[in-house]
């Protein structure tokens, strides 16, 4: 990585290439109830992410192997469409979908009632339409607020966001460029009301100051991102969340 | 007035609301759902489309690669083109390998364009023998409420009239606009009580019959005939049902730049 | 397809490469029970295409969830052989045969009485073990044959034959060689007594008027493909159709 | 005398018949049934033949194609067979990827020609290390009334024989003979009612147990053997068999050309 | 194979290139117990050869589908370990792994008492950790000492070994290096008491005299490692086999 | 002391542990059972490794392939992991293509020694743009008995260390050993009778919660975390494994050479 130590992504006063500061996430946007056909739905763009979520159900579970006697099964997909990314992604499941798609299922599953819905299953279906960096965090996020428009009793909220290393400064919300020549990378998924952690990845290198920093950005960049949360959801559902 | 639940009743409903010559949401049976058609809404596509009709939502990408030219076609490009209804627009869809729906759907649209002409391979050569343009159009859908093939089709042609070719990213020659020359529309109709009907929801697909799908292009020529599911139907009811696409293909294609 | 147009396929009387004149069909024969191990079997030879079918059943569908309360389903399968064409085919389902199969069988649930037999199966295998040009057509008339000599009660017999266009000039039934400087196809599956369509796929380019004359030639050309059909199933089983 | 449906009673059934030394269909133990072979039967393959034996009917068919030689072996072509046993050839064969029984059935096929080296290898060579033969063996089941192996193998050796290579089409050189310089050929032997019968019907294998596949060459060459399913057997049993198969592989072997 | 003629692998005085004469297997250890979590398992060092082998059960059979109503059923996979060879294996299934597992479970099958476990199955896995010739005869001679010691009653034990030609020289047992200048492969599962064949593949070339001499060197090369299998399962179980 | 075999009764047994602090093998919280690595164990790799942790047995194997490097970084050699749980090492693993937790297990194995940056893929280069090495991991689990992730790093570890790159087998040069620089440890924790523990076996794992892995280099640089099942955790909870992640790192760091 030190190949890239030239390319100066932060300039003297601590400005970012897109005009951000260290801790500063992108400009966010959500809306529910886009899938007129789905129980609950919702769009969240996050810089230029553009990620969709879908929830159907609680519906009876099947294959019957798939049952839970005490609860509900929480089926999530993570897929990037073809035309999301530069160079075209081929359809069909890889293991980075596959693997983000568990870590997203037993993030929300910790969140969601699922006792309260026996030998049943709820479908989360995260659709990335326009990726730029942080995809999985997008989509949890996005997931929390289909689930909440569905209707699904939660105990809480999950928020997911990641900060980083570039040029050996730790900032929050790497975007696409600065992902390109990034060091390190701390996506969290953290209850907004308990700020209970629910998802954990991290890869990179971080030494401990500069993991606390880190860590530090992304509980400090939920609450905006709450509030937009439950604005999204008083507006599609009249004023009620 | 909301549609019985169980495909027996629904059947028997519809076939009562044709009696009077009515469909489950007002429409008269050549009445097609407003359609909305908006392009450049995908960032990393270099040509999109989104179509909304009614509660049928679907989005249309087309990206580039660079291909090598099949030796029987030294100086032609390549097109492809892939339907994907996944499980995210409608619970009836499931994960996993496409369907045979879903095969069909693709196949169908992807002739509708290719058999039109309406792209010139030649045009998409860039070095003879060795390096040539493949064009790959991604239909993609993201809530179904009926007429897949039809918001398909629309969202390609869309997507496909505003593409550029991405020359500089490939380090090979200026940006240009994909040339499109001519303006292949499809129109679907659904035997619904026992009769067609165009632009079927997705409850009259579910109580309905067989269904046919006509792409026509400039002057009214056919360039692509689909039918699907069991059933019969006559000659005349065919050329009942070509008049109107005839007409509403003319209409299609004044939406579309 | 411009690039072709100096390859004349047709001459100035009419006459096609094989001799044919615009409304002929090539020549065909018909045999029922080729399989002796299928409860009903066909072979349809038109013109070098040699396709086979077997049927097995009515039986018990299965696995469950395949079975409808109501009616028989026809679990249909065109295949091509490895060794079918020129270039070999290697072994395995492609989209192509799978939509071939599709349409097929939903063009032979139309005439078959499967409400006699709720909760089974009727199986059909169409096996192209020579391709010329108009193989779906060929294997959804052999197809016919086949159940008609398993004894599976319909309502009537499909014959399916394609018109095309080739030099600008509509012809029945395109050969290989037409085929490949074909300009149009337009393959209609035709109900032998009723006249009324089952299957109908289409592509290329035909003016309104091409159209209708593509549409003529096949209405024409069943008559005595029809009576083939009942001659072979009348050799078949002794007399009796 | 129509065998019984249940394979219970089948296989007691069987070992009745047996405790007179006869069998389903009147044949002696070691009696096999007609076999019809005719060669030059597939239009596109550029070698073929069926092979009927009794209810049993299969096709093999060979066709070529240019391969980039091995690293290791620049002067070798290559030699593949597929063995097809699709749902048309009988109920109890399904849809899907090869069985089990498929596969034994290619590989074991397949084992008795390569191993008997009637193929010469260095004869495909077009360019050394540029180009050269891969001739590929489709045997292909029509209908399978019992012993596909034996259908198979023979079908192979007959179109296999008959083979031409088709330098022309692919504009390396005349149209010449694939060069065979052996004819190897199997005999298989189930175990129905107790002991070892040859060329067993369908309603034998599903009432037998064992079997043993045996591919003899020139001077009683042993090139391939198999053994399948769950049983065992003794030296003396297959010293009896192995006896056999010499015998019938020779007049097997003057069947084809 | 005439090719390789002039490679010399065996010596005037008929010693082959490790120092065997014709008839010698090559060294062979055993031991049983070695998969802590199995219900019985096996380690077979056979030369370089190096074969592991557990099994599971009897356990109940599902999905129901593959039960048999009137005994157990064995359910045999043989595979090579991505590292097992010089050239490294991509993981997955081939044809060559499931022709051998088939041929294995029905060696195996028929010395099992499997009647005694109606509608269960039992679990035979034999991964290759290092290959060098013979896998499949140290795959089946581990799964028995395995079946051994996971307690499974069995009316026999299988052994199994290959004799084979090189030089034109009938030898037994071949080792890597004769493997790959070898004319024939003859590869027979033995019961040890009985003297029974429950296995038996060949391939290659040989005259009926020297099918009958490899067939014989087979035939008295499974007695030494007979007496090696009941130690090692005296050795795991404390005394009694 | 047994443990019960339905999953409630274990899930109380374990809590009703845990309230004394106590564990299913008499291990304190933070206590690991006795490591055992062997290097060298596996004849055709090029590098190996087994490591036995209690009942956990796996191996790693590493081994070496020739590849084009990627246009965009023409010095560059290559890195693969994977991560195999076949049906030998457990009855709960079963056969098939590889389960969501195999998959999980090797990309985080994969990710924590990628990222440590412990492989220079500069030095892999063998000729720029034409030919580099390729390091393919295959890590191999034999009996699961809980833990799987710290066996596999530890062995991923030990077999990378001792590895060789095999430049006379390839013609590219002379043997030399793989340079490793660093080495990433991985730390396992999971959630059992509501406290987290250290190295669980497979009974705690059945019976407990969510699980944490912590992959930290040299100097405590934290290269790769993974959170896996359902749960929650908070941040003190986090900052007491991380505590115990750096000594136990250093501790396992000095057991591999």
């Amino acid at each position: 990585m030190g190949g890239y130590g030239d390319v100066q992504m932060i300039d003297e006063n601590g400005i970012r290439v897109d005009g951000r500061t260290a801790g500063d996430i992108r400009p966010v946007e959500i809306r529910a109830g886009v899938i007129p056909v789905a129980d609950g739905s919702a769009e969240v763009i996050w810089g230029t992410n553009h990620v969709i979520a879908a929830v159907y159900g609680p519906m009876e579970a099947h294959p019957r192997k798939i049952q839970k006697q005490d609860r509900a099964v929480l089926d999530v997909r993570y897929n990037m469409a073809p035309f999301s990314t530069t160079d075209r992604i081929r359809p069909g499941f890889n293991r980075r979908s596959r693997e983000i798609s568990k870590v997203t299922a037993e993030a929300l599953e910790t969140v969601v009632l699922t006792e309260l819905y026996p030998r049943s299953k709820i479908r989360v279906e995260i659709e990335v339409i326009t990726a730029e960096a942080g995809t999985r965090c997008a989509g949890i996020t996005a997931a929390s607020v289909a689930l909440a428009d569905a209707g699904i009793p939660m105990t809480d909220m999950v928020i997911s966001v990641a900060s980083g290393k570039i040029n050996g400064i730790v900032v929050c919300d790497l975007n696409k460029e600065e992902d390109n020549y990034g060091e390190a990378d701390l996506p969290m998924g953290i209850c907004a009301n308990s700020g209970a952690l629910v998802f954990l990845q991290m890869d990179g290198d971080l030494s401990p100051e500069e993991f606390q920093q880190a860590w530090d950005y992304n509980m400090e960049a939920i609450a905006p991102v709450h509030v937009l949360m439950i604005e999204a959801l008083e507006k599609a559902n009249g004023g009620e969340s | 007035m909301a549609a019985p639940p169980v495909p027996e009743l629904l059947r028997a409903h519809l076939a009562e609301l044709a009696k009077n010559d009515e469909r489950l949401d007002g429409r008269g049976r050549f009445e097609g759902r407003a359609v909305e058609i908006e392009t450049g809404v995908l960032a990393r596509a270099e040509g999109s489309a989104r179509v909304v009709m009614g509660d049928t939502i679907v989005l249309a990408g087309v990206k580039f690669q660079i291909m090598t030219p099949y030796p029987d076609r030294p100086t032609s490009g390549g097109f492809m083109t892939s339907a994907e209804v996944r499980p995210v627009s409608g619970v009836h869809w499931e994960a996993g390998p496409p369907s045979p729906e879903a095969i069909e759907l693709g196949r169908v649209v992807d002739r509708g364009i290719r058999e039109s002409g309406c792209l010139d391979m030649e045009d998409l050569c860039i070095l003879p023998g060795e390096k040539a343009w493949q064009v790959i159009l991604d239909v993609f859908a993201l809530s179904d409420d009926g007429n897949l093939f039809d918001a398909f089709a629309t969202a390609a042609m869309a997507a496909l009239r505003t593409a550029v070719i991405p020359g500089e990213r490939f380090d090979v020659g200026e940006d240009r606009p994909l040339p499109v020359s001519k303006k292949p529309m499809m129109c679907s109709y659904h035997r619904v009580g026992g009769r067609y009907v165009y632009d079927a929801v997705r409850r009259e697909e579910i109580g309905g019959a067989e269904r046919i799908h006509i792409t026509l292009g400039d002057d009214d020529h056919v360039h692509s005939l689909q039918k699907g599911l069991k059933g019969a139907f006559t000659a005349d009811e065919f050329a009942e049902i070509m008049d109107h696409a005839r007409q509403r293909c003319a209409e299609l294609r004044n939406m579309i730049e």
